[in-house]
């Protein structure tokens, strides 16, 4: 509760709960937080509800879940085989897409020549437009560097798709980033067979310290 | 198949087979850093402790396989091969001190780094994959109530708005090229088409003149077009039998009824 | 539960709830009871599980409801209000709209031929429904010339809205072109109504006494 004297007094936590949790259940998409605040009368705490909320439904049929800023009630995981027949069949993404996807979510906010040089090839078109027509993958800030070149990286849909709350959360990052994997490391040869990349370090560490306005 | 003269010993059947698998797979390689993660796999070792030189090796026989079997490869596994090709002679001979560039083992070391970060990359999306996805593992609310968009227009519009939508008007005509104005003529056209609208209510004698159309009964000018108009109109109207006419004598008012 | 023999034991009541859960949440449309029974494992009590699940929500901001032979999750009719959304929208009223406008408030009572006489083309019937819509014009008396046709007069929420006392303050030709909206010279004949004063008796004076019997 706030200390700011309101006309009305705020309602109790648990009529709180009872608010976010009609918002919640009504929509398909995540519902931002500071759309679930906008929305509850004066004075209400939006954050003390949620997490109030979050342990009513731990280990129910249907859990609240954080993605990126948002929240969102989804169906337990391990009911899935119930609900086959809700399924939507999705096409079966390349192996280019998906390890297009997998550099752009752990390397982000990544340029293109930067998955290149990781993968070794040229990025078709396709695979970007495929990424972006599922609102997977998005542009981020220019890089600063000469070109300016455009970064890739993930959007809230994204982690909603693979329930995930932040990208801070993707399986092994933190191992990988231990073993320096997720460097940008300039090949010590010009000639080198991957291209000489500007070695900024705006890495995924960068990107948290963004996380706002990431989605 | 090609008998291809190597001067080393000549391989085994499993091993020309195996080759040749690989060869005939060269479609399946996205390029030539996927190649060589392949191959190193065959080291069975942890990539961070990887031959570089006997990756080299094995990536230069498959290129000349490949020239043997006549296999056209892309010039980027060419250009792979020549660098792998320097790096190897690098490797290979002792450091030349007066050599500014980076050294054999920088070269090597960043090229197993590559292989491991793909082979990372690779398993990070295998692992993304294999999780649990919305639509096919857990789901969203099938019902979706809202929220409910209630859309309020607000018009605005000012007084200037008002104002200079009615100057507009009033002016207009200024603006217009220069044509004979007839503005108070009233045509015979147009009272037929007013009197058609209006006989029907005329069950009883009307005075002729109360069908004259707005604005048309004061200016002298103006009510003798309307007159001579509507009086042509109920002639008309008249010689079409929809209506009657009547002046009790010359000069009294004309008077119409709907012919029943 | 049931008597009969199954190869695997029921899963709990507690579990079986999380199923239907699941399977109400995901479902797009009511879920009849044969088909939430079909869809659970041998030796589920559905019934059971329903009545159990409907107290487990009651007072919830979501609420387990029954819909003929089906059921479905509603969210509590006493929180509709956080569903709704209002935006306001402002939209400049259109040239024909305001023009319309302009001709009732400085011409009134007008008719609609009249209107179109002065705006040289004919009124669409959208255009006066939007103007009586916005409370802005209403309709007058009728005309007592044949056909009796429909006056319409602009109303008190059009004097707020535009910070006019009467119609009257309206500024006329002479004014407008003082102010500079109007940079042609007079025509000969544009002496309108609103140039000078009203010109007949069935003015704006009268009609602003008159207003209560007119609607």
């Amino acid at each position: 509760m706030t200390d700011t004297p309101t006309l009305f007094a705020a309602p109790p936590l648990a009529e709180q709960e009872r608010m976010l949790e009609a918002m919640l259940f009504a929509a398909a998409a995540p519902v931002p937080l500071a759309e679930l605040a906008a929305r509850m009368p004066e004075g209400c705490d939006a954050p003390a509800a949620l997490a109030g909320l979050r342990r009513r439904y731990e280990g129910r049929g249907v859990v609240l879940m954080q993605v990126g800023a948002a929240w969102a009630f989804r169906t337990a995981p391990d009911l899935g085989f119930l609900l086959q027949r809700e399924t939507t069949e999705t096409r079966k993404l390349s192996r280019a897409a998906t390890e297009t996807l997998a550099i752009i979510a752990y390397h982000q906010p990544v340029t293109r020549a930067e998955i290149e040089e990781i993968r070794g090839v040229a990025v078709s078109r396709g695979t970007v437009e495929q990424l972006l027509e599922l609102d997977w993958v998005r542009f981020g800030r220019r890089r600063m560097t000469p070109g300016r070149p455009v970064t890739f990286v993930v959007t809230q849909a994204f982690l909603d798709h693979f329930g995930l709350e932040s990208a801070r959360d993707l399986p092994g990052l933190k191992e990988l980033r231990a073993a320096g994997l997720l460097e940008s490391r300039p090949a010590p040869d010009a000639e080198g067979p991957g291209e000489d990349e500007p070695g900024d370090d705006l890495g995924q560490s960068e990107m948290f310290g963004e996380d706002a306005d990431a989605s | 198949m090609h008998d291809t003269s190597f001067e080393a010993t000549p391989p085994t059947v499993a091993d020309r087979l195996a080759a040749e698998a690989l060869i005939v797979d060269v479609d399946g390689f996205e390029g030539p850093l996927d190649l060589l993660l392949a191959l190193s796999r065959s080291q069975k070792v942890d990539l961070r402790r990887i031959s570089v030189l006997a990756l080299a090796e094995q990536y230069l026989t498959f290129v000349d396989q490949a020239k043997a079997l006549r296999i056209e490869l892309a010039a980027d596994y060419l250009v792979m091969a020549a660098w792998l090709a320097f790096l190897k002679s690098r490797l290979l001979l002792p450091p030349d001190p007066s050599d500014a560039g980076p050294s054999a083992e920088d070269m090597a070391a960043h090229l197993a780094f590559q292989l491991e970060r793909l082979a990372a990359m690779r398993e990070a999306a295998a692992r993304l994959m294999a999780r649990a996805r919305l639509g096919q593992d857990f789901f969203a609310r099938g019902a979706v109530e809202g929220p409910a968009l209630i859309r309020r227009v607000r018009y605005s519009a000012t007084l200037l708005d008002l104002m200079q939508a009615y100057a507009r008007l009033r002016t207009r005509d200024e603006f217009r090229p220069f044509a004979f104005d007839r503005q108070n003529i009233w045509t015979m056209e147009q009272a037929l088409d007013r009197m058609r609208g209006m006989i029907g209510f005329a069950g009883e004698w009307t005075d002729l003149a109360s069908f004259l159309p707005e604005g048309w009964g004061g200016d002298s000018a103006r009510r003798r077009s309307a007159t001579a108009a509507t009086f042509a109109a109920v002639l008309e109207l008249a010689r079409q039998g929809q209506c009657e006419l009547r002046q009790s004598e010359t000069f009294a008012p004309l008077s119409i009824r709907r012919r029943q």
